[in-house]
């Protein structure tokens, strides 16, 4: 690591800042500014995209081994022997993810300023979402990891925020909630992740903890690994914490797609990534554990996907998925790979949200698939832009999740999982199909939507997000393509260099993977585009019924947790506040006073008010005394 | 340092509420004369705060006089690192408490001199070094809350104010005795003097009798459970003012205490019985998260938390390391300003709706914007997110415990979950939602007067969680001073493996 | 047998018994009167042990102007009230008269212990010296205002603030309208009356 | 001065203390107790005296003095509470006297 260039601090303030400052801006004078606070959020982090540019070309300027700098932007917490500053790390990878944040929240600035026109809170929107990349980017550039608990803890604020930005529906309060605690949930895990690194290593620097994680211990790293992980299944919703982001649908569309598909759900991921030397000095445990997770849970999702008809649910179990994809690609040691797809599916992903949007914002705010339906002549730019979409998430050629779900499915392959590259495949046969089935019902076939709606296309500043999203999706697989752009090899100084087939294995399993994608697609064709589709579909839920109910009520997980640990944790907690702290503690020292009190009452009947009573047990003290004195001092003495 | 800051910042507030006890009965000239007083008082103490020498671990700016000589009693003053931002922290509130009741027209010129009797008996016990004067202002300190709650309350006034004096009292009596052993233990020329008696060699029994003493009154003050169930209700029954002071820097009394009195005094019944106190700490952290989750009462719901939040004070006391304790002060003062602030926001809608029941709100985000933005932002330095003041205490705290008991952290750890959960729940169960009565959709939003009582909260606030150096470097020299005497330098090692074994 | 005896004999009887009929008199007056026979006995008690004085003021004021007030008082009230005999209160006779008993066992027996004993300083002769040389007035007188001077001026204030109190108590009795809280104040026009 | 020892006049003067207590005990007439309160003093009197004869000096004699000033006074402000509570109550019975009952 060698001493930060000039101007990096400055950049990576800026990168930082500027967003941030937007935010404040818009927080305390939004009302005042009104419509031109769209503008102001989108020429911040605008602005933040250039400075990451600048950064990244500097960045390219040095050589290759040396794009390592820590700046150090402010002193936070020092005492005693325990050091965390405000510092941030820019290397590969973070510039890589300031560069997609910023570019990809760009986009969706912009395509916010049409989809949010007219709404009440127009300028608190936007300053939510400029807060939100400023978390995000602390996040992504933090070389400290109590630091990167700020941005981590930041984005799950916005989120809260967002989410609940329609909070007059009950819904949307609750699904913001419930992201916020599930993801506390994680964050426990990562915060003990945190305390365990911190004692054990005496730092949270990034590269001090990725260097001293051999000498942790095999038992040790592991578990501060897979702390870390705990966490990053709440933020990446994974198994068991992904409940929340289907919920988390509720809040706008534009912050579906940024923060629940292209970067805040990506978090976890990084954290993954970026502390894999300690991952890797786990032993294969913490490894294996990540892979797994990631391989259930991308297929899990992609069941309850496939039966979904709320389109924006469908995206969120899409999401669920393919995160899962990039833990799997992590846990086989594909770190680079999986960085990759968290790429391109913040490219494709945001634009099939930002689509889903305009369908919605052109039916006014209908989300139901059933009720839609050949929509692709009366908005041909939404259309076009999501059947990019579609193909790439599907994984067909040259689209861009082709290369790096391939690539995935490539390295695990070769790292001779084959368990876990066959679950892989048939999540990919699964994606295909429920990508299909949701473009064919929402795009072709008939139209199911109610007459008197005006459908009409994407505006302007709409259109000007999904372009240039659909055009990444459709190409974005050349950062990565051999031979001439490799996103791996950038990253290799800081992530090694993963294990990829060559030759005909990856041309077979490639091919492989096409072909299972055009068998998916094919599917969806025969049962939600052919004229005979929905008697098909009858006579396969006949096959299995018990098998849809349970996926159409999310495999009951919500239930279960309410059943299994809210529903008992409540009743405890009425029983600590009715019970132990009303009738036990209270009773107890109630209970004194009522004795007390008692004992007092008998002594009342006492006093009888009659002066000789008084008199008599006066005389009776009296005869006591002395007959006392006849005693103690003897008598006749 | 020649003018005696230290001194001036104690007994202004008296001698302006004996004053304002002449002023005529005009309302608005008791509020001004008293937010004047107030205010003084505070710039007082920031000339304290400018004197002070942050790398000094000992006790500083204090001044010493003979109060009863033949008893050894003298009036002993100064501060460290700890005292000073209790000092600050009352200083910088109380002022804001009287912003707070400000609408109070009921009988006002007694609820403020009984406010200003408050802040110099609290501030009294944060200077005092002697042990007679310490016990004098702590039961001083008593008297103006329990007529603050049993006069200016809400219904069942008397009860709490009540149930308030009787727990707090039961405590400080144990402590009396206690303090009275200790003085006749130590031998020599009688002397109550604090920095005297520090070193008075106890067998272990003694001081772990002594220690017990102590530690039942400041337990109470704390509180911590199981004797905690004073503060729900005189939380819930006192006025806005009553809670904020309460809730700020009442409870601090007791934390106070433990790190002033009982750690230094009993060392080695401290050590001995820590995994004892540490366990009670963490029982209030997940009981009180608990028992908040399922209020009905918003009041009762911030004082449930305040338990939860002083269990977590307690916690970083005890676990001896520099992080644990000093975490711990930091988060004294956290609690102090975001536990007052809910309070105060508390009052302000219940100065609009006359309810504190949560079932009566719903929806007031449409309503009143800027004051849900305001409360949620408290709402969020309570929960302990990062960048606000309440994760870095928090987060120190946790870090020490795990560095030296390290199962006791996870369940502490626990509880910053719980703590997302009861008030992001009662936040939405009051601000969000539709609308469902009529008188929340007129609910005025934030007036000036109330953002001139939050906004310095608020930024301070942010400057904790952003930039915590200035109260971490004053900190910490003390800090370590009393974790070094908590410590037993040569058996540390092996105990802290035994405790964080199983 | 001399003299001695038999005046102490008669005056023992009549003290003791005059006390114990004061027990059984139903009417106050009769109580008050038993009550003067009574001091009267005593005052010869105290002659016989050469408190000529005391003795002297015994029979002034004691069964002089006190007993006067106190039959003043019956007869403002009405000589005629009858003292009701059934006790309404249960056990209060018996538990009186046992401990009564009790008491009385206990006093007789010190008195019984210290029947014998004799003074070996001759208290008695120097009492008879002290009266024979000055007169027992003349000794009281010293010892009253030599010692006990103090004492002796306190009780001036004493009565003092009797008398005063007397007066506050009695006024109220003449206030022009009852008080407030007066209970009855028809009964107590009759009482007057 | 007499040969009688002054035992005889001790045991006397306890005699006349009990009757004054049994008397307070049983009688419940206001005035009449307060005769026997008066009888108790005069047993205590009586003790004093043999007591002085029995040390040799006057100061009992003179302590007598001081309870008959005592006595005076007692009786004066006493009476004038029997009076006032007669005129109350239109009675002298203590029992109807009760207000410390509860």
């Amino acid at each position: 690591m060698s001493a930060a260039p000039d101007g990096f601090a400055l950049l990576a303030a800026a990168v930082i800042g500027l967003p941030l400052a937007g935010a404040v801006l818009l927080m305390f004078l939004g009302r005042r500014l009104g419509r031109i606070s769209g503008v102001i959020a989108s020429g911040a982090i605008g602005l933040s995209f250039l400075s990451g540019l600048v950064l990244f070309g500097r960045l390219l300027g040095t050589p290759g081994d040396e794009r390592r700098f820590v700046v150090k932007l402010f002193d936070w917490i020092n005492v005693g022997d325990f050091n965390a500053n405000g510092e941030v790390l820019i290397d590969q990878l973070s510039v890589l993810m300031v560069l997609v944040v910023t570019g990809v929240g760009t986009l969706i600035h912009i395509y916010s300023i049409g989809y949010m026109e007219g709404d009440g809170r127009y300028a608190r929107f936007f300053a939510y979402l400029n807060l939100f990349c400023a978390a995000m980017l602390i996040l992504v550039l933090a070389d400290n990891l109590l630091f990167l608990f700020v941005g981590w803890e930041g984005v799950g604020l916005c989120s809260y925020l967002l989410i609940g930005f329609w909070f007059e529906r009950e819904a949307a309060a609750g699904a913001a909630k419930k992201a916020f605690i599930v993801n506390r949930i994680g964050d426990f895990s990562f915060l003990l992740g945190i305390f365990l690194i911190s004692n054990e290593i005496g730092s949270l620097s990034v590269s001090e903890v990725n260097a001293g994680a051999a000498g942790m211990g095999a038992t040790l790293a592991a578990t501060g690994a897979l702390l870390l992980f705990g966490g990053a299944t709440g933020k990446s919703a994974q198994i068991p914490l992904y409940v929340w982001l289907p919920d988390a649908m509720e809040g706008p569309t534009p912050v579906s797609a940024l923060i629940h598909a292209a970067t805040m759900v990506t978090a976890g991921v990084y954290v993954v990534v970026r502390f894999s030397p300690l991952f890797e000095a786990g032993g294969t445990t913490a490894l294996t554990v990540v892979a797994w997770v990631g391989a259930i849970t991308a297929l899990w999702a992609a069941l309850m996907a496939a039966f979904e008809y709320d389109i924006k649910k469908v995206l969120a179990y899409s999401t669920i998925s393919q995160l899962g994809y990039m833990f799997l690609a992590s846990g086989v040691g594909g770190y680079s790979i999986g960085i990759f797809h968290l790429v391109t599916h913040a490219f494709f992903k945001a634009l099939l949200f930002l689509g889903a949007g305009a369908v919605m914002h052109a039916l006014d705010g209908e989300t139901d698939m059933r009720k839609m339906g050949g929509l692709r002549k009366s908005m041909p730019v939404v259309g076009l832009t999501f059947m990019a979409g579609w193909l790439a998430i599907s994984g067909i050629v040259p689209f861009a999740g082709f290369f790096s779900k391939d690539a995935i499915l490539a390295v695990a392959w070769e790292a001779g999982e084959y368990a876990l590259w066959g679950i892989g495949l048939g999540t990919a046969l699964l994606t295909a199909f429920y990508m299909s089935r949701m473009y064919f019902r929402v795009f072709e076939g008939e139209s199911m939507v109610p007459r008197g709606v005006h459908v009409h296309d994407a505006p302007k500043t709409m259109a000007a997000a999904l372009i240039p999203l659909g055009i990444l999706s459709v190409v974005g697989g050349v950062i990565n393509l051999p031979g001439l752009l490799t996103l791996e090899h950038f990253l290799d100084p800081v992530l090694g260099e993963p294990e990829v087939p060559h030759g005909l294995t990856a041309f077979l399993l490639a091919g492989g993977a096409v072909l299972i994608a055009v068998a998916g697609i094919a599917a969806a064709h025969a049962l939600y585009l052919q004229r005979d589709g929905a008697a098909r579909r009858e006579r396969l839920i006949g096959t299995a019924p018990w098998f849809v109910t349970a996926a159409r009520d999310k495999f009951y997980v919500d239930r279960i947790y309410g059943r299994a640990i809210v529903a008992p944790g409540k009743a405890f907690a009425r029983f600590c506040s009715d019970i132990f702290d009303k009738r036990i503690v209270d009773g107890l020292v109630n209970g004194i006073a009522w004795v007390i009190g008692r004992s007092a009452q008998g002594g009342r009947y006492a006093q009888t008010g009659y002066i000789r009573n008084y008199a008599v047990i006066f005389l009776l003290g009296v005869v006591i005394i002395v007959s006392f004195m006849f005693f103690r001092i003897g008598v006749g003495t | 340092m020649d003018f005696p800051f230290l001194d001036v910042v104690i007994f202004l507030p008296l001698m302006g509420g004996i004053l304002l006890g002449l002023v005529p009965k005009n309302d608005g000239l008791i509020r001004y004369s008293a937010l004047a007083i107030t205010l003084a008082t505070f710039v007082a103490s920031l000339g304290v705060m400018a004197n002070f020498d942050a790398g000094e671990a000992g006790f500083q700016l204090g001044s010493s006089a003979e109060w009863i000589p033949e008893w050894g009693v003298g009036y002993l003053t100064g501060i460290d690192g700890i005292s000073l931002w209790m000092v600050m922290l009352t200083t910088f509130l109380t002022p804001l408490a009287v912003l707070a009741s400000w609408s109070m027209t009921e009988r006002v010129k007694p609820f403020f001199v009984f406010l200003l009797a408050l802040e110099t008996g609290m501030l009294g016990v944060f200077c005092s070094l002697d042990m007679f004067l310490f016990y004098v202002f702590w039961e001083v300190s008593l008297v103006p809350m329990y007529f603050l709650i049993g006069i200016w309350g809400y219904g069942n006034r008397v009860y709490a104010a009540m149930k308030f004096f009787l727990f707090t009292l039961a405590g400080s009596l144990l402590m009396l005795v206690a303090i009275l052993y200790l003085y006749f233990a130590a031998g020599g020329e009688p002397t109550f003097d604090y920095q005297a008696l520090l070193g008075t060699p106890l067998t272990l029994d003694v001081q772990r009798l002594l220690f017990l003493g102590f530690f039942a009154s400041f337990a109470v003050k704390v509180p911590l459970v199981p004797l905690h169930t004073w503060l729900p209700d005189a939380h819930t029954e006192a006025p806005t003012a009553g809670s904020v002071m309460l809730a700020a820097v009442l409870l601090k009394l007791g934390a106070y205490g433990l790190v002033r009195f009982a750690i230094p005094l009993f060392p080695d019944a401290a050590r001995e019985l820590a995994p004892l106190v540490l366990t009670l700490a963490i029982i209030g952290i997940i009981y009180g998260a608990l028992v908040a989750i399922v209020q009905k009462d918003l009041k009762r719901l911030v004082a449930y938390s305040s338990i939860a939040h002083l269990g977590f004070v307690v916690l970083g006391m005890f676990v001896g390391t520099v992080q644990g304790m000093s975490g711990g002060i930091l988060q004294m003062v956290n609690h102090g300003l975001s536990t007052g602030a809910l309070f105060m926001l508390v009052g302000l809608l219940y100065e609009r709706r006359h309810t504190r029941a949560i079932a009566n709100y719903g929806g007031l985000a449409k309503s009143a914007p800027v004051l849900a933005g305001v409360f949620l932002f408290i709402v969020m330095s309570s929960i302990g997110l990062p960048g606000l003041n309440g994760f870095v205490g928090e987060f120190l705290i946790l870090v020490g415990t795990f560095s030296s008991y390290r199962w006791w952290a996870v369940p502490a750890t626990f509880g910053v979950v719980l703590a997302a959960i009861y008030l992001l729940w009662a936040y939405q169960r009051v601000f969000h939602g539709p609308i469902t009565h009529p008188a929340n959709a007129e609910l005025s939003d934030m007036k000036a007067r109330e953002w001139l009582m939050l906004a310095p909260i608020m930024a301070l606030i942010v400057f904790i969680g952003v930039y915590p150096k200035p109260f971490l470097d004053r900190i910490e020299p003390s800090a370590t001073k009393v974790v070094t005497q908590l410590q037993d330098s040569s058996a540390l090692p092996e105990e802290v493996e035994e405790a964080g074994g199983p | 047998m001399s003299l001695d005896i038999v005046v102490f004999g008669a005056m023992f009887v009549v003290t003791l018994g005059s006390a114990l009929a004061m027990i059984f008199a139903r009417n106050a007056v009769h109580v008050a009167l038993l009550l003067v026979l009574s001091q009267v006995g005593l005052a010869v008690a105290f002659l016989l042990q050469g408190a000529f004085f005391i003795a002297a003021v015994q029979i002034i004021i004691y069964a002089g102007a006190i007993m006067v007030l106190f039959l003043f008082v019956i007869m403002l009230l009405g000589v005629d009230r009858r003292e009701a005999l059934d006790e309404p209160l249960r056990g209060q006779r018996v538990t009186a008269l046992i401990l009564g008993a009790l008491l009385t066992a206990q006093v007789l027996y010190v008195a019984w212990l210290g029947l014998d004993v004799t003074f070996a300083g001759g208290g008695q002769e120097a009492i008879e010296a002290i009266n024979s040389e000055d007169g027992n007035v003349l000794g009281v007188a010293r010892v009253l205002f030599g010692r006990y001077l103090l004492p002796f001026e306190v009780t001036s204030v004493l009565l003092i603030t009797a008398v005063v109190g007397v007066m506050v108590l009695a006024r109220r009795i003449y206030s022009a309208a009852p008080p407030p809280g007066a209970e009855r104040p028809s009964e107590e026009k009759e009482a007057v009356a | 001065m007499t040969e009688v020892p002054p035992g005889y006049f001790l045991a006397l003067a306890g005699l006349l203390f009990t009757v004054g207590v049994v008397g307070v005990l049983i009688r419940r007439n206001a005035i009449v107790m307060f005769m026997f309160i008066e009888l108790m003093l005069n047993a205590v009197n009586l003790f004093f005296v043999t007591f002085a004869r029995m040390q040799g000096n006057l100061e009992g004699q003179v302590l007598v003095f001081f309870v008959l000033v005592v006595a005076a006074a007692e009786v004066v402000v006493g009476l004038a509470l029997i009076l006032l509570i007669a005129r109350r109550r239109a009675s002298l019975d203590v029992d109807n006297v009760r207000l410390l009952k509860w």
